[in-house]
């Protein structure tokens, strides 16, 4: 039993006292500052450490399997260094960019009022969705650092096997800067329950001139948000800014580093499926600390995300096997994983707001949706995504914002979405809000894919983007980093 | 001396060694090899990319044996590897002019 | 601290200030329903999280290790396959025919009141074993649906190398729905803790007439369960359900499917005992979700579970070690890493009652019986169980199912067994509890065992069980998928 | 709401009653004695899952995927089997000897006491370091059950490639006999919150001959510690006790078992560095156990562990990978892999005392140092660590033991160090502080140097450290264990 | 008949594959071997340890040919193999006896 | 020019390569075999199941040489391979009619 609660049984106690000499609610007295449920904070440090797992190994090795063994370290390489940059980068000033407040600049991006955790402290708390609930800051930031991690690191597999490795040292810092800490602030950040909720109590509370004030208090309350964040746009665990934002930098990538050499010739068949797999699986299990630690709290929002992170995935991984069966005359082990992979992405910003049969239904359709889309489209394109970065996180990161949109429907049953400023669920319009999410959509798209693309046209500017031909061929193990994967 | 080279399929490598053990030959060296011919391979897919593999996994045996065993050994080594199926492999002779037994110095048929 | 728990001290202040005004017990009245705890739901979702770790990739791993390279794949598609079509199906209509009151039919199998999941919202709960705690539903859904989906991934092993991937597909939806789900519900399926105190609170405060219909009332809760619970069969995490119901299954798969071309003329050594030991070590990291996640609070039962989960693992795997140095002359990993799963089996009916010392001893047992069964038995018999199913999970299941009816005895350092009527632990009669473990071990037995023959037989007939020679000469990773392994 | 809430909270609500009756405060009665907090269990059942997975695969991948693919099986064999044995001896009196009152020698080694588990039961608690704030005691003996098993699975990389299992089988038991127990008891050991503030209260309170009498109880509470507890050394997770140990152990076989055949002539590269980034991997993964598991609640301090365990370990990676490139022209995988662990080691017993920017000082601080270690004064003093123990774990630690001195103080970002008789944090010697820190590395580097030679010199003596040269170069998988890691 | 071993780059053994069946050689079998030569290797460096490697990977490809067809045989693999850079590798030409066919027996000629 | 074969020891192959260097080749090939002979193999254990392993791990180098350094170059492989135990290893001449460098088209002689 924490301290905190003891301390509020005493008052309690004491308070009951009073009650008896003279009958007045000791609770109109003003609150102690919430403190964390160790419930909370003991899934919010699992989820953390999810999320990581799924990263490294877990990406790393879905990756680095899908390559030729002559890549195979150049990937485990990339994804791991662009965690370990990024871990730094985010506490020296991106979780003040993404997560503070921004002043004039608010509804893009954050300000640096947190640069350096300035003024965390074990004691500091950050609150969750639920008014009067809140986590240890330093657990939110680690749960949000591993966001910032993974995001970078999807967009490598795009330009694999022939981006090099200095190329990426330079693109990293600049893109997470420019593109994902902004993206990050527009979708998620928002002025937070305590003061919506507050501001809605003294609104209702208000009469006469009071009432303007009140008001304006509200609107001040609702204004201090992100761009998206503000229109109401839905993405519960980040479809928007995880997904379709490094699919999109990836599709970028790609074509400005161009095809890998005898792309279309020579057979490129990935060097382990084994490891493909361990990575998929991996990434399964991290990912229910990405989706159902998004709900922040241990409780019933967790548990929904969670059974549709498990079903959505799984029928995905159906449907991608059961369109290879149709297709190809065989159902195969990566046509699954792939599945698997693009259902976890569309399922990502539906997970608190679908139903279970909803995200089957998600599920099913992502998994159509990317097998036909990284087998038929991309090869009419002729574009060389090389682990198809923009086929299954782009695309799936669409059907998943946008079928969030039709799934978050009560009818349907969803959850709808919470007024704070009501206390309860409110009516639920779909057609507006499926425009909401195709807003959010397209902002993604513009800001990340032209943002990506010049910054990605500024490093081939400054160091180039890859290697020349016979460094490509001899692999980039050897070329940029002295090793090789296997030495049996 | 000739060089007894066989192309076979793996599964019947121990079968074929045996036979050749019970010729008297005793030692053998086998090399894990691709094989293109008439056998035709198969097509692998990974997502959008299909391969047409017409490589297959072969076994080369080679032994050194003394002019006297070459048809002996030829015999066994089709006996034992056919199935009778296309891809059974080949067998090539050639001559081998000098062998030495690292060992021991020995040479030519004492050294095998 | 939860919303649950403030609440609770609210209406608690009001209480107290009742009081004094009326000395009337404020605890009489009814109570508000119960809330989850956080610190349970945090447990929860990481043990569920734990036990897809343990599946994929950890089961995938020790069984694809096992296997010769040309097959790898299969057998990883196997396993990942059946837990994602399980996932649906248990969605579906699985988690109500396991877990629901099946009317006339309860005592074999539940009924489809809750087919897909009718009903639960985030807000439902489900009762743990203690009267007044529950965890979200949703979240025992998903605990319970890693069950349902790591039981039949553990036949396939028997068939490994020769199994048709067709005849799977036809093969587990049948298979969970005649087999599994059945006897789900037989071992597992209760009225709960509440309604058992409930009606035994009233039981003892009923008199005269009363007492008659309170009888009844108590005579119908104990019998609203499934067959074994209601003899009174111990299995705390599944050694009947998933480890005995497997094995023989599998045993019956290998017995139809028949021995693998050039079973003891060629050698087929495992191809990764590197993947085997990642494998087996993942099954034991994942194992402590299975059996302390079992206990569904996080609480001292859990860390007794957790602790014998350790310890009888390691007690096992030495014991096999130890077996083999005397046998064959050396210790090796592959029996170290099979002893740990004999451990692990065997520890798992008995995890939340036997006492640590207990463990260990049923450990060394079973390391012994499983290490002399898989070699000089099966070796004797000849059937080709391919990777040992029924070696380790039927036979170490059943020395596991056995055991926790002598290691629970408090006089061994056992629990005992909670008595709900009583409130309190009951004495023990080992004789009577070894009986009534004997009984639930043959029903397994004889259900699975005949369910299974007559399932496998009717797939034979359908679609045929295995590949052509030369197919299974190839491989089943060409011949069913189509895919190779590895391209170094 | 754990029942233990509950049951507080109906007294609370009499206690109030009797309040209005007789306003006599029911707090100054005797305490009921606490109970667990559920979320404290939750993190607590996590975080010895997350240290085992840290070892096996962890470790034991990290270590394999380095060696030759001949010995990879020995590696993962030794490291599979100190787990085992040890999680064996540890309930048997392991326990007991590192966390028991040990009587005369209570300075440096437990007692006998809890032998066996003695007394322990489900509800048997542990205290933390909040003062009513405990676990369940089987909680407590499984986390620190990890850090055994470990420790000396860290020594064998040591001696890989030449040592044989027979002497490794002989070495271990008396190893963490006589060095790892008494160094965890003379590190960790000590009297515990409750008494501790306790006894201080009393004193506090006293006045007159009482104030003697309480003087000396207090005196008795503050020498009932292990001798470096006593002086006040700071070791959060485990830097001296874990990896000082391990690594000067380490040290002393290297040298007693010689160089491998070949060292220094014939190429040795790693078999798969896949494996080695999947268990370093791993082994940061796990290490969010280790480290903020050793909060032993999950609060605060946990995250703060958290926080500085991603970030000195990316730091550490880093650093590490600069250094190469700026000495070899070219970073690699496996220095990125190395920096990490030498991060991790690093921060371990600073996790919970250094704020973050003082954490990713400290990591590239052990990245350059042991960087510079392991490449230029390894090969000047040309012994064979095969894996780089020593360098790594004793080096690495001996930088966190001595930079938590600096970090620990507040106007550093650090924490400081809470005095329990005062209630708050006290004022922070920093020299002080070091010199401490630095006199119980060198009791750590005496004790297990010391004593690793002795035990070292024992087992060589009695079945030899290694196996012949023939048997060597034919590799100790084969020789050992009687199979081969890979047939593909 | 004679025996023509080519070793070349990995990366072109396809070319050269399709060359000589365009010859009309209905099989071949193809070896991963690692190669010594004048084209320098490379360094790796494993934390302390740095190794200079110099064996570097290249395929031999073995095809039996008759008489007639060894030059043609040459000069399709010298075209296709050639990138002009160090390390196109070589191709040598040995006696082949004699030569079976497991599957039918047939000999010589008509078994290849 | 004659091709020079030789099976030996795998930790060996170092010391013979720089040998044969020192005597002016600048070129081999080595493949990794299996060597079955004199030599006895081990046993695996896999649970129930044994195997007997009767192949070893070996190497072979080839080797093209000018004919007359063929004596030097099998009397520097007989020294630097030679461990004097069973399975040391075989050396085997046989002859090479025409020898071209890919990249040039040299031929014999001037090609190796
Ligand atoms: N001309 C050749 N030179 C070298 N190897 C050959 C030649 N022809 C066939 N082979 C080898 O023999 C194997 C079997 O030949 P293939 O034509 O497939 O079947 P079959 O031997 O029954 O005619 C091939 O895979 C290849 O390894
Ligand atoms: N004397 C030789 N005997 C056998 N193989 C050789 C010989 N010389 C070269 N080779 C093979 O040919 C390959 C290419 O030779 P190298 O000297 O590197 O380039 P180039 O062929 O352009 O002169 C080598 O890697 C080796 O495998
Ligand atoms: N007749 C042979 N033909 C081809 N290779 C052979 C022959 N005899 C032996 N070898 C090769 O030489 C190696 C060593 O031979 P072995 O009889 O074991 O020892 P030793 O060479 O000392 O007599 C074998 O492993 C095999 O690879």
């Amino acid at each position: 039993m924490s301290l905190g609660t003891s301390r509020r049984i005493v008052r309690l106690a004491v308070t009951a006292f009073l009650f008896c000499l003279a009958a007045a609610s000791a609770f109109a007295q003003a609150p102690a500052p919430p403190t964390p449920n160790k419930g909370d904070v003991a899934w919010m440090l699992t989820a953390s450490v999810l999320v990581l797992l799924m990263t490294v190994p877990g990406l790393a090795l879905f990756y680095g399997g899908l390559v030729r063994t002559k890549n195979m370290l150049s990937m485990l390489m990339q994804v791991f260094f662009v965690v370990c940059l990024v871990c730094i980068i985010w506490v020296l000033y991106g979780y003040s960019l993404a997560f503070s407040e921004g002043g004039s600049l608010n509804a893009y991006v954050g300000g640096l009022s947190k640069a350096f955790l300035a003024g965390v402290t074990p004691e500091s708390t950050a609150e969750t969705f639920t008014d009067g609930v809140v986590i240890p800051e330093y657990v939110y930031i680690c749960f949000q650092m591993t966001f910032a991690c993974i995001t970078p690191a999807l967009i490598v597999g795009a330009m694999a096997e022939r981006m090099k490795f200095s190329a990426l040292v330079l693109f990293i810092p600049l893109w997470v800067t420019f593109v994902y800490f902004p993206i990050a602030h527009m979708v998620w950040y928002w002025a937070g329950p305590a003061a919506t909720v507050g501001a809605a109590k003294t609104l209702a509370a208000a009469t006469g001139d009071a009432k303007t004030a009140a008001q304006a208090a509200m609107d001040a309350v609702t204004a201090n948000a992100g761009l998206a964040f503000g229109w109401g746009a839905l993405d519960f665990a980040g479809g928007t800014v995880v997904h379709i934002n490094s699919g999109i930098a990836g599709l970028m990538g790609a074509l400005l580093v161009g095809r890998r050499v005898g792309y279309g010739k020579e057979a490129m068949p990935p060097h382990s499926l084994t490891m493909t797999l361990i990575g998929a699986a991996l990434l399964w299990v991290g990912w229910f600390g990405f989706n159902a630690g998004s709900a922040l709290e241990a409780g019933g929002t967790a548990a929904l995300a969670m059974i549709n992170t498990f079903v959505a995935t799984a029928a995905a991984a159906l449907a991608w096997m059961c369109a290879e069966k149709v297709a190809k005359g065989k159902p195969s082990l990566l046509g699954g994983a792939s599945g698997a992979v693009a259902g976890l992405v569309a399922v990502t910003p539906a997970a608190g707001f679908a139903g279970p049969m909803g995200a089957i239904l998600l599920g099913i359709v992502a998994g159509f949706v990317c097998m036909f889309f990284c087998s038929a489209i991309k090869n009419m394109l002729g574009y060389d995504d090389a682990l198809d970065v923009f086929g299954v996180h782009c695309i799936g990161g669409i059907v998943g914002a946008l079928g969030t949109g039709i799934l978050a429907a009560p009818i349907l049953g969803g959850t709808g979405v919470f007024d704070y400023t009501t206390g309860k669920v409110g009516d639920y319009d779909m057609l507006a809000q499926f425009i909401t999410q195709a807003k959010a959509v397209c902002l993604t798209l513009i800001w990340s894919g032209v943002g990506s693309f010049i910054l990605f046209s500024f490093v081939k500017l400054v160091v180039g983007l890859r290697p020349g031909t016979d460094q490509e061929r001899e692999g980039l193990d050897l070329v940029d980093h002295g090793e090789r994967a296997y030495n049996y | 001396m000739k060089l007894v080279t066989a192309i076979i399929k793996p599964f019947k490598l121990e079968e074929v060694r045996s036979a050749l053990t019970d010729l008297g030959l005793q030692g053998m060296t086998v090399t894990e090899v691709k094989g293109y011919g008439r056998q035709k391979g198969h097509t692998e897919i990974y997502r959008g990319a299909e391969y047409a593999v017409s490589f297959l996994p072969k076994i080369k045996i080679e032994v050194v044996v003394p002019e006297g065993t070459v048809d002996k050994a030829v015999e066994a080594i089709v006996r034992t590897a056919r199935t009778g199926q296309i891809g059974d492999g080949k067998i090539f002779v050639s001559p081998i002019e000098h062998a030495v037994r690292v060992r021991t110095g020995e040479t030519d048929d004492s050294a095998i």
